[in-house]
C-alpha cells in the first residue's frame, strides 16, 4: 500500500457490491409479482446509490476506503478499496441504475418481453459486478468481478432468444471470455510474477521490476485483454451485442460493461503502471495511437449504418476510446479528460439508447430511415436524442464538451497536435452522424406506406410517446447530461483526486 | 544430499486406526451385500456404508494436523517382513484431500444409483465399493507394494462396471481400459523393484537393521544415482501418464467413458485419473527429483499438447460424454502443467485442480447421467432448449459447466489461477498453450450448454422430461457447494495441502 | 448576475416559453422578448457582468464596451424587426430556434473569453440549422446538413485554437489576438468560416437560399456580423484580411452574376458586403474599423430588407426563380417599394444607409494608401448595385410577366419590413445616429461633394450599362460551380469511402474472429480428430491388430504344433486307454481283488526288502 | 494251555475265508456277511492278544469292533435295501456304474 | 487237554462255518453258517476268559446283527443265483491260499511268536475281567466309547435316510 493517505476500514464497499446481488435474490424469489420484483430493483438501485454517496465526502476529503474480504488465495485477498476513480464510477452506475431500473419496467412492459425476472436478476447482478470492479482493490478482485459481468450479460445480450441473439451474444462471449481468459489472465499472472502483487497503487505496482520489453507485452495483454473498452481489432462484439432489448443495449454501453472496460483500463494505466512507467516505456504514445485509430474508424462507419442501434454501438466504440486516449495522454488535462469522460458519456450514451428503445417501444422502429417525423409524434423522446447527440458532438454546454475541452487541452499539454486533430476531426464525424437523425425526426415528412418498413412497424399515425416509465427516464438523462455539463463539479473533483 | 533434506516421518495423532477403518468398511459392507437379496435392503445398505465411510473420513480433516508433511493417521504392520512389505498406510496434504474426495463421490455415485440399474444391482453395489476400498487404499498405501497393489485390484471392479453395465461397445472399451492400464502398471512395478533393489543396497551398505522394504518412507532416504532416476521416473511415468491419461496415451480415456455406466464414469473421472497425477506427485518428484528436473521439459509440453490438444478435441465430439471425456484429457494436461511447474503455486494449483477436476467432472457426466436416464442417448444434437423443460437441471449444469471452465468464483478458477501463476514461473512457452487452453474450454463447455439448454425446444421427445427430483437434486446441490466452496473460499483445502507442497517443493528444488 | 440581464440568456431562456404561449398573447412576446433587450442593452452601462469559474476557467459572459454595445443594439433590434416579419409563422420551432440563435449571438457579442465565446458559437450554428430545416423542401435537408457540418468543422478549428490558447498563454481572454502560429490559424480559419470567407463561404450560398422565408432574414442577419464582430475584436490589422476581404466583395458580386435563384443571389452579396467589413477589418485602423461596424450595422437592416422583400415574393408566389418572376409591381407595389429602398441602401446610394458606412471602409482603405483596395471596393460596388438594385428588382417585379397572380404579403412582414427600411433611411440620413455609438470616435463625413458624386458617378453608370446590356443579362436557370462543390463530391466520396474501404474493412475486423479463429480452430478441431482418430488410435488399433496377428500365429503354432504334439499324445494315450479300458470292468469283485493283490505285493515287498531298508521300513521293538 | 499261535492260526484262516468270500460271492449280502467274518477273524486275534498279554485293551477293542460291525451291518443293509429298490437286484456284477 | 478240546472244537467249527457261510449257494443256509461261526467264536472267547466279549458276541451279532440281516433276507426275498460264484472264483481262493500260507509263514516265523508263548502267565488278575473291562472303558477309554456311539448314532441315522427313501418314480 503506497498510499500515504488516510485509509478508513469500511464494510461499505463491500455492501455497495452486495446490494445488488441481495436484490437479485428477491427478484428471483418475487417471480410472480412484477410490481414487487421490480420495487426491489429500484430499491435496491437506491440503496446503492446512497450507500455508494455516502462514501463520497470521505473520498473527497483525500481519504480512501478500505474492506478486505478474506484472503482468497495466499498472497491474494479479495478486498476492495474506495478510491476517486472508484467512487466516479461507482456513483455513475449506480445512478444510472436506477434511471435504467425505471426504463427497464417501461419497455419490458410494453414491449412484452418474455423471462423478465430472469432479465431483472441479470440486470441486478451485473450491477453488483460492475460496482465490484469499481471498488477492487487488486486485479484479482477486478477479475472476478469482470468475469462474472461477462457472464451475467450474457443472457441479457441473448434476451429475445432467436438466432440472431443468440449468434450476437455468442459474438459477444467469445470476444469477452476469450479476451479475458486468455490475455487477461495472462497478464495479471505475468504482472504478479514480476511484481509480485497484484495490489494497485498510485504510481504503479511494478516498483521499477521487469525488464521494458515483458512490461510492454504485459500492458498489450491488459489493452487487449479488456475486450470491453472495445479498441479496435477487438470491438465488434459491441456492434454484434446490439440484439440486446435497448435497456440491455443502455446497461452494456452506457452504465455497466463498456464502462467497467475503460474503467479497467483506466486503472491498468493509472494503478498498475502509473504514469511514470508509462512514459518511460513510451506507451502512452502507442495506446494513443491505438485510440485515435478506434475513434476514427469507428466514427467513419457509424456513418454508414442505418440501424439507429448499431450507429450507436459504433459511435459508443469510438467514445470510448475517449476515455483511453484522455488516460494514454498521461498529461494533467489528458487524464482528467479521459476519467471525466466516464460519466459524461454514460450519462449521455444511455440517454440515446433510451430514446432508441422508446422509439423502438412506441413505432418497432429500428432504421433510421425510417424514423422520419418521429419527432413531431415524440417531441420529449426526440428532445432528449437531440441532447444526448449534442453531448456526443461536444457542444457546449452538454456534458461532453467538457471532456472534449479537457482532452483537447491534453492533447496540447502532451505537445500531441495530432491527436488534437483526430478530436477535431472526430467531432465532425460525430456531427456528420448524429444529426441527420435529429433532422429526419424533426423535420422530415413521415414515410407514406408503413408497409413498406415492415409489417410490424406501426402506422404514423399510431405512433406517440411511449409510456411515462420510458421517457421520464430519459428526459431525466438528457437533463442530467445538460446539468453535467453545466456543473461538473463533483466529478471534476473526483477526477483530480484521481490524478493528484 | 538427500537425507538431510526433507525427512518425513509418519505419526499416528488418534488412536483408532480410522484410515484403515475408512479403507476397509466398503468391503465389509461388500460382505454384507453378499448375503442379501431384496433391492431395498442392497441399496440401503451401501448407501449406509458409503455414507458411513464418508462420516468416518471427515474424521480425518478433523484430526489432521495442518502445514507438517508428516504421514497421518498412519498405520503399519508387517505383513511379509522377509521381503520387506508391510501393511503401511497414512495419509498427507497430497493424499487427504484425495481419500475425501473418493469417500464424497462414493455416497454421490451410490445415490445417483438408486435407479436406472436394472439388471445385477447387487453385483453392482460390491463392485461400486470395492472400488472405494481400492481407490482409498491407492491414496492411503504408504508401502509401494501394497500401492501397487490396490492399484491392480482396482482394475477389477472397474472392468466388471463397464464390461456388464455399459454401453454398446463395452467389450471393446473395457478390454482397453484394462490393457492400457496394465501394460502401464507392468512397466511402474519393474521401475518400484528397482527402487526396491536399490534401498536394498543402500540399507546393505549403511548396515541398516532392514535389508529390504518397500516402504515409501524408507525409500525416501535411499539416494539414487541420476541415471537410474532416470530409467526409474521413465518406467513409473508409463505407469501414471497411462492412467491420468496424457496425451499419446488417452485413448483409451474416451472409449471407458462413453461405455461406462454414469457412476463408473463417475469415479473413473473424478477419481480414478487422479490416481496417475497422484503418482507422479507421490512417488516421481519426492523419490526422483534430478530426474523429475530432467523431464520438466517433456512433461510440460506433454501437459500444454494434451490441454490444446484435449480442448480441441472436445470441440469435435457430438457425444456429450466423449466431450467431457476429452476435457478431461484437458484438464489433466493443466493438472500436469502445475504439477512439472515445479514450483509452489504450480504444485499447489495442481493439487488443488486434481480435487476441483474431481467434482466439476464428476459432476458433468452426473449431469450427463440424468438426461441419459430421462432420454437414453448422448447425443447432442438431439438436445437443445432444455432449459425451459428442466429449469432445475439447467441450473446445476451450469454451475457445473462454469466450474469446469474456470469462471472466477467457482472452483476451477482457483486450480487454474494457481498453475498459471506456476505455469508462467516456470517457463512461459507452455503457458500460452495453457492460455489457449483455457479459452478453449470455455469455448466447448459454454457450446455444450448453449446447444443441449438454450435455444427452443425443438425435438418434441424432449417435451416430457422430468425435472431432477429431490435425491438429484441433493447430489447435485452437494457438489454445487463444494464448487463455491472451494472456488469461494479455498484457504481451509490450501491449508491442508501446503504442508505437503512445501515438501515436495524443498526437496524438488534442491 | 444579479445587476446586469445577459440579453443573450434572456432570449434563449425566454425563448424556451414560446411554446407554452398561444394567439396574440404569443405575438406580442414575441416582440416584446426582443424589444425588452433591447431597452436592456440601451440601460446597460460598459463593464464586466457574469464572471463565472468554470473547468478552472474564469468566464466572462457580459464583456460591455462599445464595441459589443453597438453589434448588441442591432441584433436586439434586427431580432425584434425579424420577429415582427415572422410573426405570421406558426412553427414553434421557428420562433425557438430563432430566438436562441439571436441569444446566442448576442452570447458571442458579450462574451469576454474564449470559452463561453465558443459555446455561444457553437449554439448559433446549431440553433440556426433548424431555421433552414424548418424549410419543406428537399434541398433543405442536405443544405442543412452541409451547413452544420461546416460549422461544425469552424467550431472545432476553432476550439482547437481556444485550447491552444488556453494552454500556451495561460489564459483565454478574448480580446486582440497575439497568438502565433498553428493557435492564430486555427482561431482565424474559425472566425473567417462563419464570416464566408473564400473559399470557406460556399455553405452561405448553399444554406441560405434553402431557408424558411422568415429563418433567411435571421440567417442573414446574425452569423456573418456576429464573425465581423470576433473579427473586429481579435484581427483587427491583420493584413492578409484585407485581401482576403477584398476578393470577397469581388467574389461575391462575381458569383451574384451567374445566379438565378432570388436569394442565392442575395446571398453572394451577402458574401460581398461583408467582404467590404473583413477589408475594414483587415486594414484595422480606427476609421477602419469603425467602417466596419458600421457596415455591419447597416448591412445587417438593409440586407434583412432585401431578404425579406425576396421572401416576401417567394411567400406570395411559392417561386424563387428569376426566370420564373416578371411583372409583380402592378401586384405587389410595396413590397417592390421597399425593396428598392434595400437595394438602394446596399449599393450605397447616398441618402441610404449603406452610403454612410460603406464609404466609411473605401476611405479608411484610401487614408492608409491602398489604392488597390479602394478600386476594387468600389468596382465592387457598382456590381452590388448592378445586381441587388437593378437585376434584381428589374426581373421580379417588371421585366416579362411571368402572369403571376400574388397578393401582397400579410400586415406583420409588411411592417417588418418598413421597420427596417425606415432604419436604413433613418441612418442614411442621419449618420451621426449611427456614429454616436460606434466604438471609436468617427471623424468622418459621408455627406461630402466628392463622396456623393463619385458614388452617384458609379451608379449611375452602372444604371446606364445595364439598361445598354439588359440582353446579355438574362439570367438562366443555371445552377454555378462554386467551393461547395469541393465538400459536396469530397462528402460523397467520403462516404464512398466510409461505404466500401472502411465497411469492408469494418467487416473484416468484426469478422476477424471467425475468419481467423474460429475457422482455423475448426480445420485444427477437424485435423486433431482425424489425429486421434487415425494415427493414435490407429497406432493402437496397429498394436492391437499386431497382437492378433501374433495371436494369430501363436494359435496356428498352437493348433498345429503343440496341439498337435498334445494330440499325439492323447491319440497314444486314447489308444492305451482302449487297451487298459478292459481293465474296468467296473465290477466291485475285480477292484477289491485288485487292491488286494497290490497290498498283498506292498506286503511282500516289505517283508523282501525290509532289512535292506531299515530306515523307510516300520521298526517294531 | 493253548498256544496263541493257535489262535492266531484260527483267526488268520478264518479272515482269509472272508477274504475270498468277499470276492468271490456275487450276492452284496453275503459279501457283507464275509465282512462280518473278517471282523470276527480280528476279534479273535484281539481277544487272544489281551489274553496273553494280560490286558484288557484288546477286548475293549474288539468291543469298538462290534459295535462299529452293527453299525456297518445297518449301513450295508440299507444300501442294499435301497440298491434293491432302484435295480432289483443284489447282484453286485450287476452293478457296474463304476465302469468308465 | 479241555481246553485243547474246546478250542479245536470251537476253531475248527468256526472254520468250518466261515468256509460255510462263504460257499453254500442259498442265502438262508448262509446265514445260519454265519450264526455258527458267530457262536464257535464266542466259545473261544470264553477259552480267552473273555466271558463279556464273548456274552457281546452272542447277543448283539447272533442275536441282533444276524436276526437283522435274516429280516432283509426275507424282505428282499432273494432268490439263489445259478453261479453264485464269481468268474474269479478260482484267481481268488488261489489268492486266499497263497495269503493264507504267507501269513501263517510270517506268523511262524515271527520272533515275536516265541516272546508271547513264554511270557503268557496263568495268574487269574485281581478284578474280575468284566469289571476291568467297565473301568477302562470309563475312564481310559472314555473318549473312543463316546465317539464310537456317535459313529453308531450316525450309523443309524445313515440306515434310515437310506433305507426311508421313497421311490423316485
Amino acid at each position: 500500500m503506497r498510499y500515504h493517505l488516510e485509509t478508513l476500514i469500511s464494510i461499505k464497499p463491500f455492501l455497495a457490491v452486495l446490494v445488488s446481488t441481495i436484490g437479485a435474490g428477491l427478484i428471483l424469489a418475487s417471480d410472480r409479482k412484477p410490481n414487487l420484483r421490480e420495487g426491489w430493483s429500484v430499491g435496491a438501485g437506491v440503496i446503492k446509490l446512497l450507500i455508494v454517496l455516502s462514501m463520497a465526502p470521505a473520498v473527497l476529503a483525500g481519504q480512501t476506503i478500505e474492506y478486505t474480504l478474506f484472503t482468497f488465495l495466499p498472497g491474494f485477498d479479495i478486498k476492495f478499496r474506495v478510491d476517486p476513480l472508484g467512487l466516479l464510477f461507482a456513483t455513475v452506475a449506480s445512478s444510472l441504475w436506477i434511471v435504467t431500473s425505471f426504463y427497464s419496467i417501461g419497455y419490458m412492459r410494453s414491449t412484452h418481453e418474455h423471462k423478465q425476472t430472469r432479465y431483472f436478476t441479470c440486470f441486478a447482478v451485473s450491477l453488483s459486478s460492475a460496482i465490484g470492479v469499481a471498488f477492487s482493490a487488486n486485479l484479482l478482485t477486478l477479475f472476478i468481478f469482470y468475469e462474472i459481468l461477462s457472464f451475467v450479460t450474457y443472457p441479457l445480450v441473448a434476451h429475445k432468444e432467436t438466432e440472431e441473439a443468440f449468434a450476437g451474444a455468442k459474438k459477444y462471449l467469445i470476444y469477452l471470455m476469450g479476451t479475458s481468459k486468455t490475455l487477461l489472465l495472462a497478464a495479471i499472472i505475468l504482472t504478479y510474477n514480476i511484481a509480485g502483487t497484484l495490489e494497485f497503487s498510485h504510481d504503479g505496482l511494478f516498483g521499477g521490476k521487469g525488464n521494458p520489453a515483458l512490461l510492454t507485452v504485459v500492458y498489450f495483454l491488459f489493452i487487449f485483454g479488456f475486450a470491453k473498452a472495445a479498441i479496435m481489432p477487438v470491438h465488434s462484439w459491441l456492434p454484434a451485442a446490439m440484439v440486446a432489448p435497448t435497456p440491455v443495449s443502455a446497461l452494456l454501453h452506457a452504465v455497466a460493461v463498456v464502462k467497467v472496460g475503460v474503467f479497467s483500463v483506466l486503472r491498468v494505466i493509472f494503478h498498475v503502471f502509473g504514469p511514470s512507467l508509462m512514459r518511460e516505456l513510451n506507451l502512452g504514445v502507442a495506446t494513443a495511437l491505438l485510440a485515435s485509430f478506434t475513434i476514427l474508424m469507428a466514427s467513419i462507419y457509424a456513418l454508414t449504418r442505418d440501424n439507429l442501434k448499431a450507429r450507436l454501438a459504433y459511435s459508443t466504440v469510438s467514445q470510448l476510446s475517449y476515455v483511453v486516449l484522455g488516460a494514454s495522454l498521461l498529461t494533467p488535462s489528458g487524464m482528467l479528460g479521459g476519467i471525466l469522460h466516464i460519466a459524461n458519456h454514460a450519462v449521455s450514451k444511455i440517454t440515446l439508447f433510451f430514446c432508441a428503445g422508446s422509439i423502438y417501444v412506441a413505432s418497432h422502429k429500428i432504421n433510421i430511415s425510417e424514423m422520419s417525423g418521429i419527432g413531431r409524434k415524440m417531441p420529449w423522446t426526440m428532445a432528449a436524442f437531440a441532447v444526448g447527440a449534442l453531448s456526443m458532438i461536444g457542444v457546449p454546454p452538454v456534458a461532453g464538451f467538457v471532456t472534449k475541452w479537457y482532452l483537447a487541452l491534453g492533447s496540447i499539454e502532451a505537445k500531441a497536435i495530432p491527436i488534437l486533430f483526430v478530436l477535431l476531426s472526430s467531432t465532425l464525424l460525430n456531427a456528420a452522424y448524429f444529426i441527420p437523425i435529429v433532422y429526419k425526426a424533426f423535420f422530415e415528412a413521415p414515410l407514406p406506406h408503413p408497409q413498406s418498413v415492415g409489417a410490424q412497424a406501426a402506422h404514423p399515425e399510431e405512433i406517440h410517446e411511449a409510456s411515462l416509465f420510458v421517457v421520464a427516464p430519459l428526459v431525466l438523462t438528457a437533463v442530467g447530461s445538460l446539468l453535467i455539463g453545466l456543473f461538473p463539479d463533483y466529478f471534476l473533483a473526483l477526477a483530480k483526486a484521481v490524478i493528484r | 544430499m538427500l537425507g538431510s533434506l526433507g525427512e518425513i516421518s509418519a505419526i499416528q495423532q488418534i488412536g483408532p486406526p480410522v484410515l484403515s477403518w475408512v479403507i476397509f468398511l466398503p468391503l465389509v459392507g461388500a460382505a454384507i451385500l453378499l448375503f442379501l437379496k431384496d433391492e431395498k435392503q442392497i441399496r440401503a445398505v451401501a448407501l449406509q456404508t458409503v455414507l458411513i465411510t464418508f462420516l468416518l473420513s471427515l474424521l480425518l480433516p478433523l484430526f489432521f494436523n495442518r502445514g507438517i508433511s508428516e504421514m497421518q493417521f498412519a498405520e503399519r504392520y508387517d505383513w511379509i517382513p522377509p521381503l520387506g512389505i508391510s501393511y503401511h498406510v497414512g495419509v498427507d496434504g497430497i493424499s487427504l484431500l484425495l481419500v475425501l474426495l473418493t469417500t464424497f463421490l462414493s455416497v454421490l455415485v451410490v445415490l445417483f444409483s438408486w435407479k436406472g440399474i436394472e439388471t445385477h444391482l447387487k453385483q453392482y453395489m460390491i463392485c461400486l465399493l470395492g472400488l472405494e476400498t481400492t481407490l482409498v487404499g491407492v491414496f492411503a498405501a504408504l508401502d509401494l507394494f501394497l500401492f501397487f497393489l490396490f492399484w491392480e485390484v482396482m482394475l477389477i471392479p472397474m472392468y466388471f462396471l463397464i464390461k456388464t453395465w455399459g454401453g454398446e461397445n463395452r467389450d471393446y472399451a473395457s478390454l482397453k481400459f484394462v490393457l492400457y492400464t496394465l501394460l502401464g502398471s507392468v512397466l511402474m512395478l519393474v521401475g518400484f523393484v528397482i527402487l526396491y533393489l536399490n534401498y536394498h543396497d543402500f540399507a546393505t551398505a549403511q548396515s541398516l537393521p532392514v535389508r529390504y522394504s518397500f516402504d515409501f518412507l524408507d525409500l525416501l532416504n535411499a539416494p539414487l544415482s541420476v541415471e537410474k532416476q532416470v530409467w526409474v521416473f521413465l518406467l513409473i511415468f508409463f505407469g501414471f501418464a497411462f492412467k491420468v491419461p496424457m496425451f499419446p496415451f488417452h485413448t483409451w480415456l474416451p472409449d471407458a467413458h462413453v461405455e461406462a455406466p454414469t457412476a463408473g464414469s463417475v469415479l473413473l473421472a473424478g477419481v480414478l485419473l487422479k490416481m496417475g497425477t497422484y503418482g507422479f506427485v507421490r512417488f516421481s518428484l519426492p523419490l526422483l527429483p534430478e530426474a523429475s528436473h530432467i523431464f520438466v521439459p517433456l512433461m510440460l509440453l506433454l501437459g500444454a499438447v494434451g490441454i490444446v490438444y484435449g480442448a480441441l478435441l472436445a470441440l469435435a465430439q457430438d457425444d456429450i460424454k466423449k466431450l467431457i471425456a476429452y476435457s478431461s484429457i484437458s484438464h489433466l494436461g493443466f493438472v500436469i502443467l502445475g504439477i512439472f511447474a515445479l514450483n509452489r503455486a504450480g504444485l499447489r494449483g495442481g493439487m488443488i485442480q486434481m480435487i476441483n477436476h474431481g467434482i466439476s467432472t464428476s459432476g458433468l457426466f452426473l449431469v450427463v447421467g440424468f438426461l441419459y436416464e430421462r432420454r437414453h442417448t448422448r447425443s447432442i444434437s438431439e438436445y437443445g432448449g432444455l432449459s425451459k423443460q428442466v429449469p432445475i437441471l439447467a441450473a446445476f449444469y451450469l454451475i457445473i459447466s462454469l466450474s469446469s471452465m474456470a469462471f472466477p468464483g467457482t472452483n476451477g478458477f482457483v486450480g487454474e489461477f494457481l498453475i498459471l501463476l506456476g505455469a508462467f514461473k516456470s517457463d512461459w512457452r507452455f503457458a500460452v498453450p495453457a492460455m489457449v487452453g483455457v479459452l478453449l474450454g470455455a469455448a466447448y463447455l459454454l457450446w455444450l450448454y448453449q446447444r443441449t439448454m438454450m435455444g427452443n425446444l425443438e425435438n418434441p421427445k424432449n417435451r416430457s422430461l422430468p425435472d431432477l427430483d429431490r435425491r438429484e437434486i441433493g447430489v447435485c446441490a452437494a457438489l454445487a457447494v463444494m464448487i463455491l466452496w472451494i472456488g469461494v473460499y479455498p484457504s481451509p483445502f490450501l491449508k491442508i495441502i501446503d504442508g505437503s507442497v512445501e515438501f515436495i517443493a524443498s526437496r524438488v528444488e534442491n | 448576475m444579479i445587476n446586469w440581464l445577459h440579453p443573450g440568456l434572456l432570449l434563449i431562456f425566454g425563448a424556451l416559453l414560446v411554446p407554452f404561449l398561444k394567439g396574440r398573447v404569443k405575438q406580442g412576446y414575441l416582440v416584446l422578448l426582443p424589444s425588452a433587450a433591447f431597452v436592456n442593452l440601451v440601460l446597460t452601462a460598459p463593464g464586466r457582468y457574469g464572471v463565472v469559474h468554470f473547468l478552472g476557467q474564469e468566464l466572462v459572459f457580459g464583456r460591455v464596451d462599445r464595441l459589443s454595445l453597438i453589434f448588441g443594439y442591432v441584433f436586439t433590434l434586427m431580432a425584434a424587426i425579424g420577429m415582427v416579419y415572422a410573426l405570421h409563422v406558426k412553427e414553434d420551432r421557428q420562433h425557438l430556434a430563432a430566438l436562441v440563435y439571436v441569444g446566442a449571438s448576442l452570447g458571442v457579442v458579450f462574451a469576454g473569453d474564449y470559452f463561453s465565446l465558443f459555446i455561444f458559437w457553437e449554439m448559433m450554428a446549431f440553433s440556426s440549422v433548424f431555421l433552414i430545416w424548418s424549410q419543406k423542401w428537399k434541398e433543405a435537408a442536405g443544405a442543412g446538413f452541409r451547413y452544420i457540418l461546416v460549422h461544425t468543422f469552424g467550431g472545432v478549428a476553432l476550439l482547437g485554437g481556444i485550447v491552444l490558447i488556453a494552454v500556451t498563454q495561460g489564459s483565454i481572454t478574448f480580446g486582440p489576438n497575439h497568438a502565433s502560429g498553428l493557435a492564430f490559424w486555427l482561431i482565424l480559419i474559425g472566425f473567417i468560416l462563419n464570416a464566408a470567407v473564400p473559399p470557406l463561404h460556399a455553405w452561405l450560398a448553399d444554406a441560405y437560399p434553402e431557408a424558411t422565408v422568415t429563418g433567411a432574414v435571421f440567417l442573414c442577419a446574425f452569423t456573418t456580423k456576429t464573425a465581423v464582430y470576433v473579427l473586429v475584436r481579435a484581427f483587427s490589422g491583420t493584413e492578409i484580411l484585407i485581401y482576403l476581404g477584398v476578393a470577397m466583395a469581388l467574389y461575391g458580386v462575381i458569383y451574384a452574376v451567374l445566379e438565378n435563384d432570388i436569394r442565392r443571389l442575395l446571398a453572394y452579396h451577402i458574401i460581398s458586403q461583408v467582404g467590404y467589413m473583413v477589408a475594414g477589418v483587415g486594414i484595422g485602423t480606427e476609421m477602419a474599423q469603425n467602417g466596419s461596424v458600421a457596415h455591419a450595422f447597416s448591412h445587417i437592416l438593409y440586407k434583412a430588407l432585401l431578404f425579406m422583400g425576396a421572401g416576401a415574393v417567394i411567400y406570395a408566389t411559392g417561386r424563387r426563380k428569376l426566370t420564373e418572376l416578371g411583372g409583380l409591381y402592378k401586384t405587389m407595389p410595396i413590397t417592390l417599394t421597399l425593396y428598392m429602398i434595400g437595394g438602394f441602401s446596399i449599393s450605397a446610394f447616398p441618402l441610404f444607409s449603406g452610403f454612410v458606412s460603406k464609404s466609411m471602409v473605401v476611405a479608411a482603405g484610401a487614408e492608409q494608401h491602398l489604392p488597390g483596395v479602394v478600386l476594387l471596393l468600389t468596382l465592387a460596388s457598382s456590381g452590388t448595385f448592378l445586381h441587388t438594385g437593378l437585376k434584381l428588382p428589374y426581373y421580379i417585379f417588371f421585366g416579362k410577366d411571368a402572369g403571376i397572380q400574388a397578393k401582397e404579403p400579410p400586415l406583420n412582414m409588411l411592417i417588418g419590413m418598413g421597420l427596417a427600411a425606415f432604419l436604413c433611411i433613418a441612418i442614411g440620413l442621419f449618420p451621426d445616429l449611427l456614429y454616436r455609438y460606434l466604438p471609436y470616435p468617427v471623424h468622418f463625413h459621408p455627406y461630402t461633394g466628392d463622396h456623393v458624386v463619385g458614388a452617384l458617378s458609379i451608379l449611375l453608370f452602372t444604371a446606364l450599362g445595364f439598361f445598354l446590356l439588359l440582353k446579355q443579362l438574362d439570367p438562366e436557370p443555371t445552377i454555378s460551380l462554386d467551393t461547395d462543390w469541393f465538400y459536396r463530391i469530397g462528402g460523397r466520396k467520403f462516404l464512398w469511402l466510409a461505404d466500401h474501404p472502411i465497411a469492408a474493412y469494418e467487416g473484416f475486423v468484426s469478422e476477424m474472429y471467425r475468419t481467423m479463429v474460429i475457422r482455423p480452430m475448426k480445420r485444427v478441431v477437424l485435423l486433431c480428430r482425424r489425429f486421434d482418430v487415425e494415427v493414435i488410435d490407429g497406432a493402437v488399433n496397429a498394436v492391437g491388430r499386431g497382437v492378433f496377428g501374433g495371436g494369430w500365429l501363436s494359435n496356428v503354432f498352437e493348433n498345429y504344433i503343440i496341439y498337435g504334439f498334445i494330440n499325439l499324445l492323447g491319440y497314444a494315450n486314447h489308444v492305451g486307454a482302449r487297451i487298459f479300458r478292459r481293465l474296468q470292468t467296473g465290477s466291485v469283485h475285480n477292484y477289491a481283488m485288485i487292491i488286494i493283490i497290490g497290498f498283498f505285493i506292498l506286503v511282500n515287498i516289505y517283508i523282501l526288502f525290509k532289512d535292506r531298508f531299515p530306515s523307510f521300513m516300520l521298526v517294531v521293538k | 494251555m493253548v498256544p496263541l499261535s493257535y489262535y492266531i492260526v484260527v483267526s488268520t484262516t478264518m479272515f482269509v475265508v472272508g477274504l475270498v468270500g468277499v470276492l468271490v460271492r456275487r450276492n452284496f449280502l453275503i459279501i457283507l456277511y464275509a465282512i462280518e467274518l473278517m471282523l470276527n477273524a480280528a476279534n479273535i486275534n484281539l481277544v487272544a492278544f489281551s489274553h496273553y498279554f494280560q490286558s484288557v485293551t484288546g477286548q475293549i477293542i474288539s468291543l469298538f469292533i462290534i459295535t462299529i460291525a452293527a453299525g456297518e451291518a445297518a449301513v450295508g443293509l440299507a444300501i442294499i435295501i435301497v440298491l434293491f429298490r432302484n435295480k432289483a437286484t443284489t447282484n453286485v456284477d450287476e452293478i457296474n456304474l463304476l465302469k468308465w | 487237554m479241555t481246553q485243547f478240546f474246546f478250542f479245536f472244537y470251537f476253531g475248527g467249527g468256526a472254520i468250518v462255518s466261515s468256509v460255510l457261510t462263504v460257499g453254500l449257494r442259498n442265502p438262508i443256509y448262509c446265514t445260519l453258517a454265519l450264526l455258527s461261526a458267530f457262536i464257535h467264536v464266542a466259545g473261544l472267547f470264553i477259552l480267552l476268559h473273555a466271558e463279556f466279549i464273548a456274552a457281546i458276541q452272542v447277543i448283539i451279532y447272533a442275536g441282533a446283527v444276524l436276526v437283522l440281516y435274516l429280516f432283509v433276507l426275507m424282505l428282499l426275498n432273494l432268490k439263489s443265483n445259478e453261479t453264485f460264484f464269481h468268474q474269479q472264483f478260482w484267481i481268488a481262493l488261489f489268492l486266499g491260499v497263497v495269503i493264507l500260507g504267507e501269513l501263517l509263514l510270517a506268523l511262524f516265523k515271527s520272533p515275536l511268536l516265541g516272546k508271547l508263548e513264554t511270557a503268557v502267565s496263568e495268574a487269574p488278575s485281581a478284578i474280575g475281567n468284566t469289571e476291568k473291562i467297565g473301568l477302562f472303558l470309563f475312564n481310559e477309554y472314555l473318549l473312543p466309547f463316546e465317539v464310537v456311539g456317535i459313529i453308531l448314532l450316525g450309523g443309524i441315522i445313515g440306515a434310515l435316510v437310506l433305507a426311508k427313501q421313497t421311490p423316485a418314480r
